[in-house]
C-alpha cells in the first residue's frame, strides 16, 4: 500500500478515536441537560 | 471520656445525620436511639475511631483509651477454637494476659467447657459470648455496643445485661445503640435519639421518660 | 506494632496451612498452568529456558493473588477486620504481618512448582544459584508487598479474584520481566549482562512498595462499609 | 441556570485548528526522513499523544495524593476524568504505534522500551477505570482509587528502566527510532505537542466539569428524596 495513504489512514484512526470521546461526552451532557430540566420541573411543582 | 463536636456523616450524597454534639462520662450508660437509616450504628463506628466523621470532631478526653466494641458481627474465626480466637486477641491488642486469665475469662462467659472447641461450630449465642470475652479482657475504658443482643437467648442476654452494668460500675463510659427501648432504657442514664438526620433529644432518660411515653412507643414501633 | 504483626502473620499461616483447604486451590491452579503449557512442546522437544522461566512467574502470579485473596477474606467471615482496626497498634501492622504470611505461603508454592518446571517443562538447572535466590526472594517480596497492600481492596467486592488481578498483573511488570530473566538464565540460557541488572530493578522495586504500602494501607483497610 | 463558560470548548476547537495548521508544518516545513521516508511523518501524531497520555496519569497521582491529603471529591473527579483521557490518547497512541512499526519495519509491534511502557501503562490504567467502574460505598471508592493512582504512577519509571534492560539483554533488532532530529524536525514536534496540549486541555476541561455537574445533580436529587 501506499506510504501516503498509510500515513491518513493513520491520522484518520486517532482522529476517529478522540471524536467517538467527544460524541460519548455529548451524549452524557444530553442526558444530564435532560436530568437537570426534570429536576427543574419537579422543584416548581 | 467521650466528645463529639458537631459531627456530620455523608454517605455518598445522603446526609445519613448532622450537627451531632454530645459527651458521653465516664461511669454512665448512655442510651442511642433512633429508627432503622438514622445513623445510629455510623455514629458509633465514628466514637470507636473506626470511621472518620465527614465533618467535625470526635475524640477522647483521655489519652490512649482502651476501646471496645460489641456489635452484631462476631469478630470470631470459625477455624481457631474459642481460647485461640481469645489469644490471637490478646496479641493483636498487645495486652499481657496468663492464659490462665484467658480461661478464666472464658469461664466469666460460661464458655469454659467449650474452650478447645473450634468456634465454627458455636451457636449464635455462644459465637457472641465469646466476643464479650474479648471485650471484657480489654478492660475497656470505653465500651461501645451495636445491637450485640440481638438474637440471643434468655441467658445470654442477663449475661449481657449484668456485664454492661459491672462496666459501669468500673467507671467506663458505656455507649449502647438498641431497638428494644422496653428493656434497654431501664439500664440507662442518658439518651441520645437520632431523628431526620439530627439529634433529636440528649438529656437524662428520666426527662426521655416524662417527656413522650409516646416516642418511647413510636421508636419500639 | 511487632506483636500485631506477628499474631496476624501466625494467624493467617495456621489458619491457611493447617485448617481448611488452605493452599490447595492456589497450587492447584498452578501446577495445572505448568501441566497446559506441558502440552505446547511437539514430541522429544522442550519448551525454551525463557518460556519455561515465563510459565514459572505466571503460575506463581496466580498463585500470589490467590493467596492474598484468601488471605483478606479471613477477616471478612465475621467482619473481624474491624477488631483489627480497633487494635492500639498502627494499621500498617496488619499489613506487614500479612505480607509475611503471604510470602511464606508464597515461597512454599513456589518450592513445588520448581520441580514442576524440572519435570513437565523439560528443564534443568544450570548457572550459580546464589543469584537465582536472591532474584527469587526479592521478587517474591515486592510482589507480597503490593499485594498485602491491594489485597484488601477489592474488600467486599463479588468477583474479587479477577478484579485483584487485573489490577495487579501489570503492576506488576518489572518483577515478572526480572523474574523471568533470572529464570532463564538458571534454566541454561547465558546472558552477556548478568542478573545484575535484574537485581536493581527488584530491589528498587522492593523499596518503592514496600515504603508504599506502610504509607498508603491505612487507607484502604479501614471501618467504612 | 447559569450558563458554561465556553473556554473548554474553544480550547478544543483551537487545539484542533492549530493541529492542522500543524500538518503544513509536517508535510512542507518539516524534511523527510531518510530511511523511513514519509512512515516517519506517524511520529508528529504518535508522540503528542503519547506525552499528554503520560502527563494525564501524572494528574492522575497529584489528584489522588490530594485526595488523600484533604479528601475534596473534586480531586477524585479529577482523577476520574484525567484517567479517561489518559486510557484513551495511550490506547490511540498503541494503535499508532502498531501502524508505524508495521509500516517501517514490517512487523506489528517492536518491544521498544517506551512503546512497551505505553501498554503497560495502558494495562494498568484500563484496570484503575475498572475499578472506578465498581459500585462500593462512594467513600471507599474514591479511597481505593487514589491508593491505586498513587501506586500505578510510581510503577511508570520501574516498568520503562525493566523493559530496557528487557531489550538490551536480547539483541535489539530495531536501532533507536529518532535518535538524531534534525531542528526542523524538532521545531514541528514541538508545535504538535503543543497545539495537542491545547486539546488535551479542552477536553480534560469538559470532562471534569460534565463529572462536576452529574455529582451535583446526585447532590440535588438525594437532598430532594430526604425532604
Amino acid at each position: 500500500m501506499d506510504t501516503l495513504v498509510w500515513v491518513i489512514i493513520t491520522n484518520a484512526v486517532v482522529w476517529i478515536g478522540l471524536g467517538a470521546y467527544l460524541i460519548f461526552l455529548a451524549l452524557q451532557q444530553h442526558n444530564l441537560a435532560a436530568r437537570l430540566t426534570q429536576w427543574e420541573m419537579l422543584r416548581h411543582d | 471520656m467521650l466528645e463529639l463536636h458537631r459531627v456530620a456523616r455523608l454517605y455518598g450524597h445522603k446526609v445519613v445525620f448532622r450537627d451531632v454534639s454530645c459527651t458521653c462520662a465516664a461511669g454512665s450508660i448512655t442510651l442511642l436511639a433512633g429508627n432503622n437509616g438514622a445513623g445510629k450504628s455510623a455514629l458509633l463506628r465514628i466514637m470507636a475511631g473506626l470511621s472518620r466523621p465527614s465533618s467535625g470532631t470526635a475524640h477522647f478526653t483521655m489519652p490512649a483509651p482502651r476501646v471496645g466494641y460489641l456489635a452484631h458481627a462476631t469478630f470470631v474465626y470459625p477455624a481457631l477454637t474459642a481460647l485461640e480466637n481469645l489469644t490471637f486477641w490478646r496479641e493483636a491488642y498487645g495486652l499481657d494476659i496468663a492464659p490462665a486469665d484467658l480461661l478464666a475469662g472464658l469461664e466469666r462467659v460460661g464458655l469454659a467447657a467449650h474452650a478447645h472447641e473450634h468456634a465454627g461450630v458455636f451457636s449464635r449465642g455462644m459465637a457472641q459470648r465469646l466476643n464479650l470475652a474479648r471485650v471484657l479482657m480489654l478492660e475497656p475504658d470505653i465500651l461501645l455496643l451495636d445491637e450485640p443482643g440481638a438474637g440471643l437467648d434468655a441467658d445470654s442476654l442477663a449475661l449481657l445485661h449484668q456485664e454492661i452494668l459491672s462496666a459501669r460500675k468500673r467507671g467506663a463510659c458505656v455507649t449502647l445503640v438498641s431497638h428494644d427501648l422496653v428493656n434497654d432504657v431501664p439500664l440507662a442514664d442518658r439518651v441520645l435519639l437520632l431523628k431526620a438526620g439530627k439529634l433529636a433529644f440528649n438529656g437524662p432518660v428520666t426527662h426521655f421518660r416524662e417527656l413522650a411515653g409516646g416516642t418511647e412507643q413510636a421508636c419500639c414501633a | 506494632m511487632l506483636r500485631l504483626t506477628l499474631a496476624v502473620a501466625r494467624k493467617d499461616l495456621s489458619l491457611t496451612l493447617w485448617r481448611g483447604n488452605g493452599l490447595m486451590q492456589a497450587l492447584l491452579l498452578g501446577l495445572l498452568i505448568f501441566f497446559v503449557f506441558s502440552l505446547s512442546q511437539e514430541v522429544g522437544e522442550n519448551l525454551s529456558p525463557q518460556s519455561a522461566a515465563a510459565v514459572f512467574w505466571l503460575s506463581s502470579t496466580f498463585c500470589q493473588v490467590l493467596i492474598f485473596n484468601q488471605l483478606y477474606a479471613l477477616e471478612e467471615v465475621n467482619n473481624s477486620r474491624l477488631g483489627l482496626l480497633l487494635s492500639p497498634a498502627p494499621i500498617p501492622a496488619v499489613w506487614l504481618g500479612k505480607a509475611i504470611a503471604g510470602f511464606i505461603l508464597l515461597l512454599f508454592a513456589q518450592l513445588l512448582f520448581l520441580p514442576a518446571a524440572v519435570v513437565f517443562l523439560g528443564q534443568s538447572l544450570h548457572g550459580p544459584l546464589p543469584p537465582a535466590v536472591a532474584i527469587l526472594l526479592l521478587a517474591d517480596t515486592g510482589m507480597c508487598a503490593l499485594g498485602s497492600l491491594l489485597g484488601a481492596l477489592a474488600q467486599g467486592q463479588a468477583a474479587r479474584e479477577s478484579l485483584l488481578s487485573i489490577v495487579l498483573f501489570p503492576l506488576l511488570t518489572p518483577l515478572l520481566l526480572a523474574g523471568i530473566g533470572v529464570g532463564a538464565q538458571i534454566f541454561g540460557n547465558p546472558s552477556p549482562n548478568g542478573p545484575g541488572a535484574w537485581m536493581g530493578i527488584a530491589c528498587a522495586f522492593d523499596a518503592i512498595f514496600l515504603a508504599t504500602g506502610l504509607l498508603l494501607f491505612s487507607f484502604i483497610y479501614a471501618g467504612e462499609e | 441556570m447559569r450558563s458554561l463558560s465556553i473556554v473548554p470548548a474553544m480550547l478544543v476547537l483551537s487545539g484542533s485548528l492549530t493541529f492542522a495548521c500543524c500538518q503544513w508544518l509536517i508535510y512542507s516545513y518539516a524534511p523527510t526522513e531518510a530511511t523511513m521516508g514519509l512512515t516517519q511523518k506517524i511520529f508528529y501524531i504518535h508522540l503528542p499523544l503519547a506525552w499528554w497520555a503520560l502527563f494525564s496519569f501524572f494528574l492522575v497521582f497529584v489528584g489522588s495524593v490530594s485526595y488523600l491529603l484533604k479528601r475534596a471529591p473534586g480531586a477524585d473527579r479529577l482523577c476520574a476524568a484525567a484517567a479517561e483521557t489518559g486510557v484513551l490518547l495511550s490506547g490511540l497512541a498503541l494503535v499508532t504505534g502498531t501502524l508505524w512499526a508495521r509500516k517501517a519495519w514490517g512487523v506489528w509491534w517492536t518491544w521498544d522500551p517506551r512503546l512497551t511502557t505505553t501498554l503497560i501503562m495502558w494495562f494498568i490504567y484500563a484496570g484503575y477505570l475498572v475499578l472506578r467502574g465498581l459500585n462500593p460505598p462512594p467513600q471507599r471508592k474514591s479511597l481505593v482509587c487514589a491508593v491505586v493512582g498513587i501506586a500505578a504512577f510510581l510503577d511508570v519509571p520501574l516498568v520503562f528502566v525493566s523493559a530496557r534492560i528487557w531489550r538490551s539483554i536480547h539483541p535489539a533488532v530495531f536501532a533507536a527510532k529518532d535518535g538524531g532530529l534534525e531542528p526542523e524536525m524538532k521545531l514541528t514536534a514541538l508545535g504538535c505537542v503543543v497545539s495537542f496540549g491545547l486539546f488535551w486541555a479542552g477536553l480534560l476541561w469538559l470532562r471534569k466539569r460534565q463529572l462536576d455537574l452529574r455529582d451535583r445533580l446526585d447532590t440535588l436529587a438525594s437532598a430532594a428524596q430526604q425532604q
